[in-house]
């Protein structure tokens, strides 16, 4: 496992991984260091627009990898089914009522893009390949997660409309996604060459930019967490991106993905989402606590699964392959 | 110069749910609706800020409409149906207006 | 603590329109007003977005000032002339303030 | 329907100084309060404009909490030992709430 | 014509367009995917910058064409002219009243940079040369079509007083292009080398995410427009670019421009404006109806054109060399 | 001095300063060309995460020079010095209040970092070398000053209380600064070989639309400054640079530093600071009035050092070697 060692050490040292930590740092020393809203939007649409461009644009490539199909059926089912796991940890380990329990649940059957993006990176300091339709997998394991959890809040008054659904189903980031996805199956190589000069080269310091952005937004969570966050919820936090992890690993195997798409599909499993599930339970379950999943999902889980989870769960796919 | 009494309503709420704010108040029939955009703020739910959040979720936009007092009750009872369980806050003002018929 | 009566007078105005309220304001002696971002609204001349909007046009923003009742008139007759034609409302209302010297 | 008179106390501020009004507001044990963002203004020490400012000096915000008008004072007087020195304006108004136990 | 239609479909399937597309779908859709304020108004800046110090650069180059002038004095006539034209076409076709009439011709003589822009994009695919003053002819076409429209209006009381020319002559977008364009001729191919990684490689990707917003704010336009736009009104916004360009063309052969210039000649000609020309008009026209021009301009004769406009207008330039 | 005189030149016709001049002379003309607030924190963030991270990561290149501590020393001394001169010189010449000449004293003691940038960029076209730990001067002669002109403003009432020394010290811009700084160190030319294409590529065309709003700001600051700023403190604005800039070639000379450093280290000390001091001086000097020091920093003493002031310094620093 020393190559994993290696990897865990490089991965913690790269500049993407310390400019997260400034930002944390700096905002729980009370700096007012802060990126605007318009540009973290920004940088947030322009990563989807990278990720899925170049992810299309590699499915466009002959060949197209037949387990496409399977891959995303096997991300829907982690999305829906993870919930079921974590919010029967959650009634059992935390006093946290039936609702928020529910919301904190979904939020680990969905998935964070960020933290897909940071395994990509690290995959690529380990010259490992994979398969370009992950994207499409990240982007339909965005909301199963959500439903499933509805279903588990019971609650009679639910709000998932159909106007609910079509706004998560077609909030802007999963729109980016998908469509710049599309956009680069469509027009493959050649358009990726026409904008490669934007979506490529300067994609990993934007990456570093928009990490620094997360590190301040996980020190502001932490610091309006430690309210509502008990020891046990920190805990989950800890410890369900492990599980998720495991089933995504499981997914992986039975359906024989490749070392790096096994590693991406894990760290799917074992990310939390911070974008899409919260807007959509705000709409469909307002009583749940966004002072509980927030801080949780932003300032536990993604630090976590970006400085130790990623190493680790590149080398769980190693060990598999 | 002439002013008349009108109401303002001013209505802060989460992002997610303005769409469906605004639905309301074009239901309603009001005239029109203004959407000022809010930087931060601290309520029993907790504080927020809106530099660097990149989701819909946990930040606020206040929409405020001038209406006539005879429909203030039209607009209120059914959006404190809609927002009553969401974070924001709801607040009724008086205010002059030069062109009544605006309104 | 003891505060004072004053009016505010709020005008939504489009963003071409600004620079010529605010030279109304300057050239009536008032002493001093706040220029606020709108984000969106509808009123009988349509609905607007200030998201993607790259000119000037088709947004609006807010100003208003505070002033003394005694002073309201001489801003609204001219200010009611520049900004009957376009697109906008005003509003006046009632605040208090500590330092009545300030205005 | 039934709507409870409360104050609203309008603070505009440098952004400098804004942390240390939060804070004052959170020792009074106010409720709550809201930040809105302002764009460009005149005063008395002359006029700014958001667009371009780098620093955070030079720049105002506006700070407004909906509070019970038996707490005004509270608020008042450590709010005008805080900011009397410094660029801005303070204003107090009426509003109606639907909630009063929310403030 | 073959290679004609092979432009059209590379034009239509190129990422430019997709983007495009992308954005004006996901909009009827209701998707809430939006570019924020700020970052629509600097990438209209940094295009303004790029296609500006691009043309001055070129033009700096040794062995000025002599048609500079020409070409600006032609597109100074077309400007003014194409409103009365399409003043006529509106008031025999149309039952808009006068004034919005003389507005929305206004548009039509007055030009869209990013229709421009998409042409000299159209141009690099074919591999078209062209001169970099035609930037300059952009920038001189503008505004006479404002003062056209305003004598057209004839309402006594127009607003075109000595501050609205002054904030119409020097509107944001202008001084950017016209002073990035002097900036380019005064620092020649060396000063383009220093900035080459700003504005030449990342262009095509930055107006990709221009164009999303576009397209999002003609979905917007078209939605909004709905109630406005007559079916005279909107048949209008499909013919006048073609008689615009017919005249563009006719201009262009007059002078003597290649055959690139003629194909960008002719696009100015048939565009639209919709920053400059609205901005004026509220101040010197402000009975005039944004819900008709803005609508028209942005939801039906800016796709036209970026989609099947451009590839015609660069055959006609073919067929005329 | 000819070479000096060839530097002068090439400095004004570079595309950074002429850009700056389109933002002044726009602005003076009362132009609506503006760059929107997040844009411009976002460049400025850009900026100081491109120097910083540069610098830390030549100071981590074998053989770190042992003069950093002494260069740092220097500047320290210089920041907290040269107010002392300045407020001399403002009491003897001008009217100003107390206060209000230690405020602006404050400025020039402390820094500004576009200076700073424009000035490596004149050494990069004369191809004189610079040490990267100059960025950790930077930073470290922000503050001293303040101290130095919160003492002589001699206020009882001064409120320069733990809070306000804590956020002076973690404004975002030095905290950007010197966490970049910092990374550089730790990921060394690896860790800028990751991210170069998003840090060195576009900086200078980044910095030309910065230096464009800093001519935007300058030019606002000029016309509301007419109402402040008397003969004598406009004298001021122009020759405190040189008196600073001299103090600054003293020091380098003790501290023995090279060309490029001696240059960027007289640049440092004739710059006044705009983004730090402001900030701090709203908190512990209120009195002070901002309507005097802003437009004579950005209006006067910054377009100065950006077109006169710089070559002037490069060539001095060749001088003395
Ligand atoms: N008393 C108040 N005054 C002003 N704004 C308030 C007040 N209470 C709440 N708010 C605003 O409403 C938001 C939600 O309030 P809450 O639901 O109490 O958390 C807060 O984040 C504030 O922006
Ligand atoms: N009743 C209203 N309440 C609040 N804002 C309004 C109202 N009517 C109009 N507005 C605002 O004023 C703008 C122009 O109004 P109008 O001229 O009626 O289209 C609208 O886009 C709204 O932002
Ligand atoms: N009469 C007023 N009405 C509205 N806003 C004002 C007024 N006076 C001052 N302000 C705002 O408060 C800021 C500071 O005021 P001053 O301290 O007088 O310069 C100004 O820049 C304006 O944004
Ligand atoms: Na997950
Ligand atoms: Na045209
Ligand atoms: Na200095």
């Amino acid at each position: 496992m020393a190559s994993a060692l290696d990897l865990a050490v490089a991965n913690l040292v790269s500049p993407m991984v310390l400019f997260f930590v400034l930002g944390l740092v700096a905002t729980l020393a009370r700096s007012d260091l802060s990126i605007p809203e318009a540009i973290a939007k920004a940088m947030s649409l322009y990563l989807m627009m990278a990720i899925g461009f170049k992810g299309g644009a590699s499915v466009a490539q002959p060949g197209l990898d037949a387990k496409l199909g399977l891959a995303i059926l096997a991300g829907i089912i982690l999305s829906a089914a993870i919930p079921l796991v974590a919010f029967r940890l959650l009634m059992l380990t935390s006093t946290l009522p039936r609702v928020d329990a529910a919301a904190v649940a979904a939020h680990y059957g969905s998935i964070s893009i960020v933290t897909f993006l940071a395994a990509t990176q690290a995959l690529e300091i380990s010259g490992i390949k994979f398969e370009g339709y992950m994207v499409a997998v990240a982007a339909a394991m965005e909301t199963p997660a959500i439903i499933a959890a509805l279903w588990l809040a019971r609650t009679g008054e639910s709000r998932m409309d159909s106007m609910t659904v079509r706004e998560v189903m077609l909030n802007g980031s999963i729109v980016m996604l998908v469509g710049s996805f599309l956009i680069g199956i469509a027009t493959g190589a050649d358009g990726l060459k026409v904008i490669a000069a934007f979506i490529i080269d300067p994609f990993k310091g934007i990456l570093c930019l928009f990490l620094l952005d997360m590190g301040i937004i996980a020190g502001r969570g932490l610091r309006e967490g430690r309210k509502n966050l008990t020891l046990p919820i920190i805990l989950f936090g800890l410890y369900m991106p492990l599980i998720g992890g495991a089933l995504g690993a499981l997914a992986s195997w039975l359906v024989g993905l490749s070392l790096g798409s096994t590693a991406l599909m894990i760290t799917l499993a074992a990310s939390a989402s911070y974008i899409a599930v919260p807007a959509a339970l705000r709409l469909a379950l307002p009583e749940a606590r966004p002072a509980i999943y927030l801080p949780l999902s932003l300032g536990v889980t993604f630090p976590f699964n970006l400085t130790l989870g990623i190493p680790l769960y590149v080398a769980v796919a190693a060990a598999l392959h | 110069m002439k002013t008349h009494p009108k109401k303002r309503i001013d209505i802060m709420v989460e992002v997610p749910l303005m769409q469906r704010v605004i639905n309301l108040l074009d239901q309603q029939g009001i005239g029109g609706y203004t959407v000022l955009p809010v930087l931060a703020g601290r309520g029993k739910d907790g504080a927020w800020h809106r530099d660097g959040v990149v989701g819909r979720a946990g930040a606020l936009v206040m929409i405020f409409c001038i209406l006539d007092e005879t429909r203030v009750d039209e607009v209120l009872e059914p959006l404190f149906a809609l927002v009553s369980r969401q974070i924001g806050i709801v607040t009724v003002s008086d205010v002059q207006v030069i062109r009544p018929d605006h309104f």
